[in-house]
């Protein structure tokens, strides 16, 4: 199954199981979504629950909020989280915020997702990635899925989260088939939030990342093995906020070396985050090497693709930055 | 109120209470009411300015911190909505909301306990001043504008849920109009034809920005454009009674929404902070106090109908001040909230669905939910 | 172009061609233009079309990346808007930019070259389909809506600078008429009588959203409320020429801003990934090439009118498809940026001001600048 | 000199310097500005160069970005930078990321400036630092003064720097005075973007942050030397992006041990960053503990002052991180 169907089938089933469920975004409906991720649910669910909206972010993230706020439970899809940037304040300061400040008298059960990153050629203002804005903030859930069945158990859970939940996808995912187990295809298969997954066990160096960056991190593990006979643990995140840390530092107390992938730009991004938490905790004394963060590059997302090949994580820099962990010399 | 609370009176508004924008003919400007709802209106409104006044000298004796925003001046747009609505339609507003909150059913205690940052607060002593949420009110909300996309979406979520009857007031300020989000907001309101009231309320400045200043078209029952428009006399609570009525009415009728603009004045600075006093001139204020005051008005009309005396009305103040004293005592009286991280860090989430641990300004301050 | 290019005709615009709001009267129906001017206008209609279907063509070859919106059946907006202004009047755009930068002065090879994200590309090849920029164009910009603000600041600056004689266009599309930063842009441009023009490409669909789904007024002409508005024949180039003249006349003269819609048709979809078949029938996408092509429109009138024969039109598309071949062939030929590190994190900061260092995917990629 | 005179001072030299200086915001003209920043700059260069808006901070910003793209310096007040979260599209997609995608070929000179973080009990919306966020975007340079000095001299170099900058100040600064040196009196004194200043030597241990966290830390080494006769050195980042390593580093490999003091959220903040940066160098090898975060607590800021306090870093709290680091036990 697809990530793409995957989302889909989440949505679906959660529309299904919640009358008070329904899905608003830019062209989600009559368009079947602008990457195919609300295929079908206009006609299985009718204009009432499949709310195409104008141009208008900031307005209807509100309008999501709003709902939210009279006991509805929105899904607000932003075609990508850059035009979300619009809407920055509404899921900040209306959602996240009015638990809190209204001394946990208000719920806001809404979810906003949409793809996250880089995609293909897309240029500066279409390639943002979001984790480290979103994950900054105490009120929101950030999730972000990598496989299929992450993005089906993660996205029902994020539904029914009764908190503000940042669902951050990934483009270039979409397309990509992952076997689902037959516990995965149950309506009732949901993944707890918070938790993240080892999807590859090793015992010489601890890769981590979360959506793509799995991808790149299995494959760099891969690459390690057949090179250097170097067993990789891999670490999927699942969730940025909160962070399973539980799970990276038992990781690390393993393998006592840790890489970090991420897509973001470096500063103030995952890998900091990772340095920042297992720098306060009984992890530190494990690490036999500095951690080491491989990122997006400082620099705003190029077009031509000779540029945009510098500018994200491969699997060789992955195993470059992994040989630096591990002291393996050329 | 007395026994004879339901006696009629015929109301009679002045005919320059409404002036309408697309809509055929402005609400009725003869109706009836009953004594006890007349009264009711006043005790409403001379409570709501005995709160702001206990805030003003809460706020003064630097019992208060941070911004306090007051409605004096403006108390008949709050109670004379409430008068006008239920209690399951909903109402959203902007910072400047003990009113609204009074009105929507907060006890004053609550109110003046949340400015003193008391445990017993409205939002437990965490939300202050600006945010202020109970049943069928949404906030108290610190952002220009924000507050009128959310408002659509309560409306949204009534029609939704095939609540027929239940409006929205979505409130916001003539500086506030400005705000792009608004123009989206009234865009998918018409679209979809949400049952939101789109209500303005003009207090002439926009913190120290007159409202020609800020905005192109001041006429703002009119910035609509493509949905209806009243524009009500904000001074006079009977003319706020009746357009909040008919408001209610149209947008429950299927005849999607409505913006309102209450003319009105605030008497005070823009907050606590400003005097007030720079960007207008005294005599403007003590014009508005003179002539055109709600509370003083209301009186009038109520001395005319002979509904009660001079002294009874007095007297009716003087319960009004009591209570509130009463209350600001018993706020002032309440435990602040503990100072724990257990009380810090509660209502970040849901109890339930709390991340096992949330981080302290030093990690040994971290503190762990047991889930 | 002929030798008797100065030779006048006088053209006379349909009755229908403008429809006006709050204006006193249309721009003059009949007018002067010469034969040179209309055989430039065909050619450089003929050569955005053949740059568009040069980039569909090398798009579907898979030669050019990412997002890619044409403007195939739009020729007459851009082309006549740049007729009716000078080179130092001001022009900004969303994404669907290439007739935009062809007309206000970048070559064919460097647009192209561009969306082949090559070094000779407009942008060095940083930017690519959505990101051009040249002298008085300011992009290219992929986030809907955010150019118009942008815009009322560049006739900000003609205002500041007191360069009287400059107008902006500021232009934007039919779904991006209901971004709210839309009217806080008309709001300041009005309060501050800033020499712009706020145009918006009324091509009848946002990606695959009908006009009257996303806009509760689809008179996009009169959205700016408090702000005369004139509605324009798009599809027809001497209509939206001798508008554009009349608008750039109108704001350069104190008259503060006008909206203007320029009713118009994509023939193609939204952007290369959307077949555009979807959302409307390919009957009325027909019906729009055969009655209203805004290049057969115009090549009717200089027939008409003598100024060319059939055959020496046809040379025209000849010469325009072979020169965009030989510049398609040159960009082609051009080379990718190098890919290292120096041409990667130049640009980030003006030179001389970049910090010391700037940092890689991993340590050992970080560079340094020598300041 | 108050830091609210400097910034007046710094921005008031700049407008007479160069006529295309202009500034625009809410308040900031007839109000003098909501805290005064802009005092009587509109009696002196009047309507044209001061510019009143109505309250459409994605608006203002935006037109601040056009004119700037003209060629104009706008100076474009946030009356705080909360109400920046509304325009923060129109900061980075317009204004920051404009040079790189046009190659080179567009400047755009903007100064985006106002208070950022936390003022006292004004709640939830009002109080979020946005260090993080922005020191996350290439293109942009952060800048956050401290002293008066700072303010001054900052805000020129910002306003002169032909980048989008991003100037963070504090309310609670404002009112604050500080010696102004003879030479940070001349309407030529600038200060260079990118370089930290030591505020205080020392050799046990350093203390890092950057606006009022400096004074929390300069209070926090009184108590370090008073109490347990350790010297701390103090850095006073002044400029978040780009974050003057080479001051930091040299630092640890005199002292080894890093507290880093901000007043914002504790995920992806400035921590963190530093530890990633710390992380990545040579510096690493000669911490002799783990650094030590001291930051806002994850939390919406609560109202009541009982809690506020909490949240927020204090000198004794600073001591404790340092007292760690240090290994010193009560
Ligand atoms: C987005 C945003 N910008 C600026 C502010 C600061 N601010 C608070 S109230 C206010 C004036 C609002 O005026 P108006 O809407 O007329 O409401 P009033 O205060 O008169 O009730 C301003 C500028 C804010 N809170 N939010
Ligand atoms: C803020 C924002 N939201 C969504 C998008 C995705 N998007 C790109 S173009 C487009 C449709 C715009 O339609 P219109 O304004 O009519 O312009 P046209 O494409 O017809 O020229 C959308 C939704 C975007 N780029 N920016
Ligand atoms: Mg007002
Ligand atoms: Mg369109």
């Amino acid at each position: 199954m697809t990530v793409r169907d995957a989302l889909n089938t989440a949505l679906r089933e959660e529309m299904d199981r919640n009358d008070n469920v329904f899905i608003m975004g830019e062209e989600v409906g009559q368009y079947n979504g602008a990457y195919k991720v609300t295929k079908g649910l206009l006609d299985k669910f009718g204009e009432k629950r499949v709310v195409d909206t104008p141009i208008t972010e900031m307005g209807f993230a509100g309008v999501c909020v709003g709902a939210a706020l009279a006991g509805l439970t929105p899904v607000c899809e932003f075609m990508t989280w850059n035009f979300a940037m619009q809407a920055i304040d509404q899921i900040i300061n209306s959602g996240a915020k009015t638990y809190y400040m209204s001394g946990g008298t208000q719920q806001c059960n809404v979810t906003f997702r949409g793809p996250n990153g880089a995609a293909a050629g897309v240029a500066a203002q279409h390639s943002q990635d979001f984790t480290g804005w979103y994950g900054q903030i105490p009120g929101l859930k950030v999730v972000s899925p990598y496989s299929s069945e992450d993005a089906k158990g993660l996205l029902k859970a994020a539904i029914r989260d009764p908190n503000v939940t940042v669902f951050l996808e990934n483009e270039i995912m979409y397309g990509e088939s992952f076997p689902m187990s037959e516990e995965a295809m149950s309506p009732d298969f949901v993944l707890p939030l918070g938790k993240a997954k080892i999807e590859r066990e090793g015992k010489d160096i601890t890769l981590v990342g979360h959506s793509r960056n799995v991808e790149t991190a299995l494959k760099a593990a891969d690459l390690l093995k057949k090179h250097h006979n170097v067993d990789a643990e891999v670490i999927n995140l699942r969730t940025v906020k909160p962070l399973d840390t539980e799970t990276i530092f038992n990781s690390i107390k393993k393998t006592n070396r840790l890489v970090s992938v991420e897509a973001g730009f470096p500063a103030f991004g995952m890998g900091s985050e990772l340095c920042g938490v297992v720098n306060d905790s009984w992890a530190w004394d494990y690490l036999d090497a500095p951690i080491q963060r491989v990122t997006g590059a400082e620099v705003p997302t190029p077009y031509a693709i000779e540029l945009e090949n510098f500018a994200f994580p491969t699997p060789e820099i992955v195993v470059k930055a992994a040989k630096d962990a591990l002291y393996i010399e050329e | 109120i007395a026994d004879d609370a339901d006696k009629k009176c015929t109301i009679t508004l002045k005919e320059d209470s409404y002036t309408t924008y697309m809509l055929d003919s402005p609400p009725p400007l003869e109706f009836e009411m009953t004594k006890g709802e007349l009264l009711q209106m006043y005790k409403d409104m001379v409570t709501v300015r005995r709160l702001e006044m206990a805030a003003d000298a809460l706020y003064k004796a630097k019992k208060i911190r941070g911004f306090c925003h007051l409605s004096t001046g403006q108390e008949a747009v709050a109670v004379g909505i409430e008068k006008a609505i239920d209690h399951d339609d909903s109402v959203i507003t902007a910072y400047r909301c003990h009113g609204f909150a009074y009105m929507r059913g907060a006890s004053v205690r609550a109110i003046i306990a949340e400015l003193l940052g008391k445990r017993t607060g409205v939002s437990y002593g965490k939300g202050g001043s600006m945010h202020m949420f109970t049943e069928g009110f949404y906030g108290g909300n610190g952002i220009v504008g924000a507050q009128v996309p959310v408002g659509a979406g309560l409306a949204f979520a009534h029609k939704y849920l095939e609540q027929t009857g239940k409006a929205t007031f979505a409130l916001y300020g003539d500086g506030a109009s400005n705000q792009g989000q608004i123009f989206e907001a009234y865009n998918m309101a018409k679209l979809w034809d949400l049952p939101c009231i789109f209500a303005c309320e003009n207090n002439k400045y926009g913190m120290g920005t007159a409202a020609a200043r800020s905005s192109a078209l001041t006429q703002y029952y009119k910035r609509g454009q493509y949905i209806p428009g009243l524009k009500v006399n904000g001074m006079d609570i009977l003319s706020v009674y009746q357009g909040a009525k008919f408001a209610k009415e149209w947008t429950t009728h299927g005849k999607g929404p409505l913006v309102m603009e209450f003319e009105t004045y605030r008497y005070g600075g823009h907050s606590m902070s400003d005097p007030g006093t720079t960007y207008r001139t005294r005599e403007e204020i003590q014009y508005m106090r003179s002539h055109n005051d709600p509370i003083s008005g209301l009186k009038a009309h109520i001395l005319e109908l002979n509904f009660a005396t001079e002294d009874e009305l007095k007297s009716v103040d003087k319960a009004a001040r009591a209570m509130v004293d009463k209350e600001v005592a018993l706020a002032e009286s309440d435990p602040a909230p503990e100072a724990t991280a257990k009380v810090l860090f509660e209502d970040i989430y849901v109890p339930g669905t709390e991340p096992p641990v949330i981080r302290g300004r030093i990690p040994s301050e971290d503190y762990y939910f047991k889930n």
